[in-house]
């Protein structure tokens, strides 16, 4: 029993048509904040509160920033915006490498620059009846404004939330308490579903649309499952960043050059490719599935 | 904010003179716009934008970046959409950011450098040309032009017969002599030197046991360069009189200072752009701070003074090991 | 702590077996007894000694080391009591520790070379011997054997000659193109290569206007050259297929891991050990770690394997910057 | 009116005859700690205590301690052992450059590994009756210990003290407190002695022995002093260090070969010169201000 809409073509075409706008580049800004807040919401995962009354107002689901590290000698690092409401933002994190490890080392009332928000962020208008979010790992931190969006409008809103421990399905009861219906899954079995979350996404029905975030390996299942049923998809990539500003061009992935995301570009003399090279960090980072040419 | 008015802060580059000694380099701040929103633009002495060739390109796969320690490698494969086009739909709006505009050449013969840098620099929005052979050479079996005095003279050769603008040879420390090499850009007509380039490097990823980069290789630039990089300007200073953009690693002003007493008379912000956008403008309010402390009023009196008591570096006693 | 008896993590350099592929590296960790208070040396491979040369020497003034960010620049200059109070006070002491004792011998000419190696090669306590030949040749101007293939080869040949005992050659980074030097050291007689030596690089001190090393110059070593050394040696691996070395900022167990996948047999540890004097033995288990979760029993299954699929780099398609 | 000892050149026999003593090379050991206490004594000072009592009974006064980094990525840093007592061991240091902020950042509860006892330490058996401590600067980090050591053998003990700016006489209380005389000199006039400490120590009477530890040119100046008047004078030098512990040969000094600290070495060829380079981290990093040729 299929649940998505009736009518996929034209529930697409809305979508669609509501692209300049979820295109259109937010006013980003140097934003200058203090830490509220820190906690370890989990081993080696941190959510980090900061004061930035202006931002809140500015950012959209989907939106990201650029956390300059004190010191100025290592690149920034790009970070979903994970929550914005009254004066506060914040951003949910692993402790990966070096750079998010100094980031971590930050404490309550420590200055943090932040360039924000940048990036398109997930179109929110078109999907309102009932949406499959499907985050795996780190994603989970640039789902909850789409999440809270599409409650916001009505929608049933499921959260297909994957990682490989139950200890690392981090802030699921928090998705819970906004509305969502939880469908989990671990890679040892320690809660939820054995096995991937694109697995448990082809189990259960499908919606009338899927908003991803995790790791390149998810996206590509869960763009395989999309394009199966002819589902449209938006899916937040993620890739290395230099500057995250639409100046280096070191984050592209490949796209359709029809696709309204597509920087202009001229045809390629050697193989009149139809595909352009897009940045994810200003022409993304949410693409649809079929436009993409990964 | 410091009073930059009491300074002589200006750096020549052939006939183009800078206001500030501060550039953002080749590929590493777009054409400048793209920084606008955060920093003021008129405080940067000049952007150089990121290479074009002659027929577009789509650049190396992903990933194109990996992050290393104080560093990072790039493999952007030198995406761009071809001269014709960038000179049709780009030139134009790079012209409206409020710094001086170099525009950088790069090329797979000495024909493309030619080509491009004539067309390029024939738009009056350019004030001066980089050239870009410190980039493989695909026609000389992955040795870039800037390894070898010879192909570096014949680039520059050809390309100084195109334009009378400023032209500044970017050399790569990738090589056993540097000297030789700037020697040979300067004999073939460079008004100036960038001097350096990204180190070549590589990341493998062990776990998939392959290499991290799309393009296997990469450059690696950012502060864990900078000691090479100054050695590398150090020297070049030694062996030629044109204007040094020095450049590998800068992040402060106290970095900045180093390349300019080592020779550099104008210095490149890269890497640290990612980290900070208003790294350049900083680097410019602490060069002031430490001339008003030092009672210079003149940055070019600094330009290379650490330089004097060594007549060539050869001749100093001792070794390395 | 790991049990390592279930692998084979033999390492061999020429007719030498390493129980360990784990080295420290000349001038980082004396003769080995300096550590001995703070970690188990026979858990380590070998100790490589501080090279030696044929006349006593001071050494550079001080400074002798400046940190840089992610790592540090060396300008020790060599101080060593010559080979002849060398094996008659200090040899027979070094081989009291429970590793091999690998020699390593600088020298200004080629004459140099063969005489220390001749006498300290006799030796029983060294188990092999090492070329320093990427420090400065004041007979040829500055420039250092490893930089020119010929000298390499000479250098080679002269202390093969005197020799049967594995000789491994220390290669220098500070060249346009190391396969060819690898290349003329492997067929002059060198049964493994070391890859490589410190990067040359600079620091200077922006208050008193002056070069930071006493010696002006120095060797950057540490994490930041790592993708350099890395690069280097998947390079090397492509062109000889002698054992490799492979060192410049290995400070964990990954780091050894992706010189071993791009074709190192074994791994030194340098200044790593100044930030940890555990870190080769910390490297080990993590070497074994890596095996037991990849279900690999014998380290020399690894080498290299990062390097298949590509027949030659200058093949690779795409390029940097 | 001069007050050292009436016989200079007895009084140094005596101390000469000490020296195997303080030479002899302590046992240290890699020793894991575990940060007692943090706090921030001046602004870019810090004192940290760690726990550490097998370490307190084997620190002389002016050993040093290697403190790893945590990550094990940028070699140790070289700090005086400031106090000894108890469980406790306390480290001094200012933040400079990068890897003293890295151990500044370090919190009560973070554990820090540290190599120690190392160095020769002050001789403090013969210069029992009236000693002068310099410090210049950091340099106070290595004195208290000497300072209770010879204050507790009954000595008059005055420290000339001197550094940039009031607020940078950090601890200076402390040594009063513990029973020396203070003399105290500031570059800004700010407190006490308006100029360098070597002006405020030459203008005082002359103490039997001279204790120094700071910066190279005010240890030069301590030299010439000491020199001129004939008073022994102990040394602790600062160079840049590799290894700490002998093993890279980077932190060396120029010293007379006949010196009981000269490491022993061949006379060279070249110019039969009577000087050695002695390893500061080990034949260091006290030395005599008479055998020194730097
Ligand atoms: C738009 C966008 C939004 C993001 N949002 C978030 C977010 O909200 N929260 C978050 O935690 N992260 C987020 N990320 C990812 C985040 O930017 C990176 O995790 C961060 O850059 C890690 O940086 P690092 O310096 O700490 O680690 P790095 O040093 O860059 O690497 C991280 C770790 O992974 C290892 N590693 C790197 N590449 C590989 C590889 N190919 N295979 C195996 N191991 C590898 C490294 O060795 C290291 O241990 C986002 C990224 C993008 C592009
Ligand atoms: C035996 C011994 C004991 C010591 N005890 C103490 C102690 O108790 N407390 C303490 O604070 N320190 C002590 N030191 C010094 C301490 O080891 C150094 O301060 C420390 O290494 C600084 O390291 P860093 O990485 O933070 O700074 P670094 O990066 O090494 O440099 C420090 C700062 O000084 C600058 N700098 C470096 N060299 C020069 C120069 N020639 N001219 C101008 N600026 C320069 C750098 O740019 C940087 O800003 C001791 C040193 C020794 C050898
Ligand atoms: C992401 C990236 C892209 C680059 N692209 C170019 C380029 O297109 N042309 C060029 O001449 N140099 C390019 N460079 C090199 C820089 O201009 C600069 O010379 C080098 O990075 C050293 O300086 P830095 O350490 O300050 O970054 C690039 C560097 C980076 C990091
Ligand atoms: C302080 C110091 C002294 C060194 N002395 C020597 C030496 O005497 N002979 C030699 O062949 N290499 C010497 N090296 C080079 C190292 O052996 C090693 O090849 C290099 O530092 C790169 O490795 P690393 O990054 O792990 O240090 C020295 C390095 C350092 C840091
Ligand atoms: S990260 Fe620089 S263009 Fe996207
Ligand atoms: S610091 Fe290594 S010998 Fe002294």
């Amino acid at each position: 029993m299929r649940r998505f809409s009736d009518n996929p073509e034209s529930f697409f075409k809305i979508w669609r048509k509501s692209l300049p706008v979820a295109l259109a580049s937010p006013i980003s800004a140097l934003v200058p904040t203090r830490i509220l807040d820190r906690s370890e919401v989990a081993r080696d995962v941190i959510l980090l509160g900061v004061e930035a009354p202006e931002l809140v107002k500015r950012v959209r689901p989907g939106h990201f920033a650029m956390a300059l590290l004190p010191g100025g000698q290592a690149a920034g690092v790009a970070l979903g915006i994970y929550e914005a409401r009254g004066e506060r933002c914040s951003l949910l994190f692993f402790l990966a490498g070096d750079r998010t490890r100094r980031l971590g080392a930050l404490r309550v009332g420590d200055r943090l620059d932040l360039v924000a928000p940048l990036g398109n962020g997930f179109d929110c208008e078109g999907a309102e009846r009932d949406v499959a979010i499907v985050a795996g790992g780190v994603g989970i931190a640039s789902v909850l404004l789409p999440a809270q969006a599409l409650l916001a409008r009505g929608a049933r809103v499921r959260l297909f939330y994957g990682a490989r421990t139950a200890e690392r399905l981090v802030e699921a009861e928090r998705f819970a308490a906004e509305g969502c219906e939880l469908l989990l899954a671990t890679d040892d079995g320690s809660r939820g579903y054995n096995g991937v979350v694109t697995e448990l996404l082809a189990r259960e029905d499908a919606a009338e649309a899927v908003f991803a975030c995790g790791p390149t390996p998810m996206l590509r299942a869960v763009s395989a499952y999309a394009q199966e049923r002819n589902i449209p998809a938006q899916l937040s990539l993620e890739e290395a960043f230099g500057c995250g500003v639409g100046g280096c061009w070191g984050c592209v992935v490949p796209i359709v050059r029809t696709s309204a995301q597509a920087p202009s570009f001229p045809p390629s003399d050697a193989d009149g490719s139809d595909v352009v090279h897009a940045r994810v960090c200003v022409e993304g980072p949410v693409f649809r599935a079929r436009e993409l040419r990964w | 904010m410091v009073e930059l008015s009491k300074f002589d802060l200006s750096a020549r580059i052939g006939s183009l003179v800078l206001p500030y000694p501060t550039v953002a380099l080749s590929g590493c701040y777009g054409s400048g716009a793209e920084f606008a929103p955060y920093v003021d633009l008129s405080r940067l002495g000049a952007v150089v934008l990121k290479s074009v060739t002659r027929r577009p390109r789509m650049g190396n796969s992903t990933p194109r970046i990996v992050h290393t320690p104080a560093g990072m490698l790039n493999a952007i494969g030198l995406q761009n959409p071809g001269i014709e086009w960038y000179l049709q739909h780009d030139v134009a709006k790079f012209a409206q950011t409020p710094c001086a505009t170099i525009g950088s050449v790069a090329g797979f013969s000495v024909d493309d450098y030619a080509y491009v840098c004539e067309r390029l620099a024939a738009r009056s929005e350019i004030a001066a040309i980089e050239l870009n052979i410190s980039c493989p050479n695909v026609a000389h079996e992955g040795e870039t032009f800037a390894c070898d005095p010879e192909l570096t003279a014949r680039v520059v050769r050809a390309a100084r017969a195109t334009t009378d603008k400023p032209l500044i040879a970017k050399l790569s420390p990738n090589v056993t002599d540097i000297a030789t090499i700037a020697r040979s850009a300067v004999a073939a007509g460079a008004d100036a030197l960038a001097v350096v380039n990204t180190v070549r490097g590589m990341a493998i990823d062990i776990y998939q046991r392959k290499p991290r980069l799309g393009n296997v290789t990469g450059g690696l630039s950012g502060a864990a360069i900078r000691p090479i990089a100054l050695l590398a300007v150090y020297e070049v200073a030694r062996a030629v009189s044109v204007p040094i953009v020095g450049q590998g690693g800068i992040a402060t002003a106290s970095d900045a200072l180093e390349f300019i007493l080592a020779g550099a008379s104008a210095v490149g912000v890269g890497t640290a752009n990612f980290a900070d956008p208003r790294a350049p403008m900083g680097i410019l309010d602490g060069i002031v701070e430490y001339m008003t402390q030092q009672n210079v009023r003149r940055l070019r009196d600094l330009v290379g003074t650490a330089n004097t008591g060594f007549a060539n570096i050869n001749q100093i006693e001792g070794d390395e090991g």
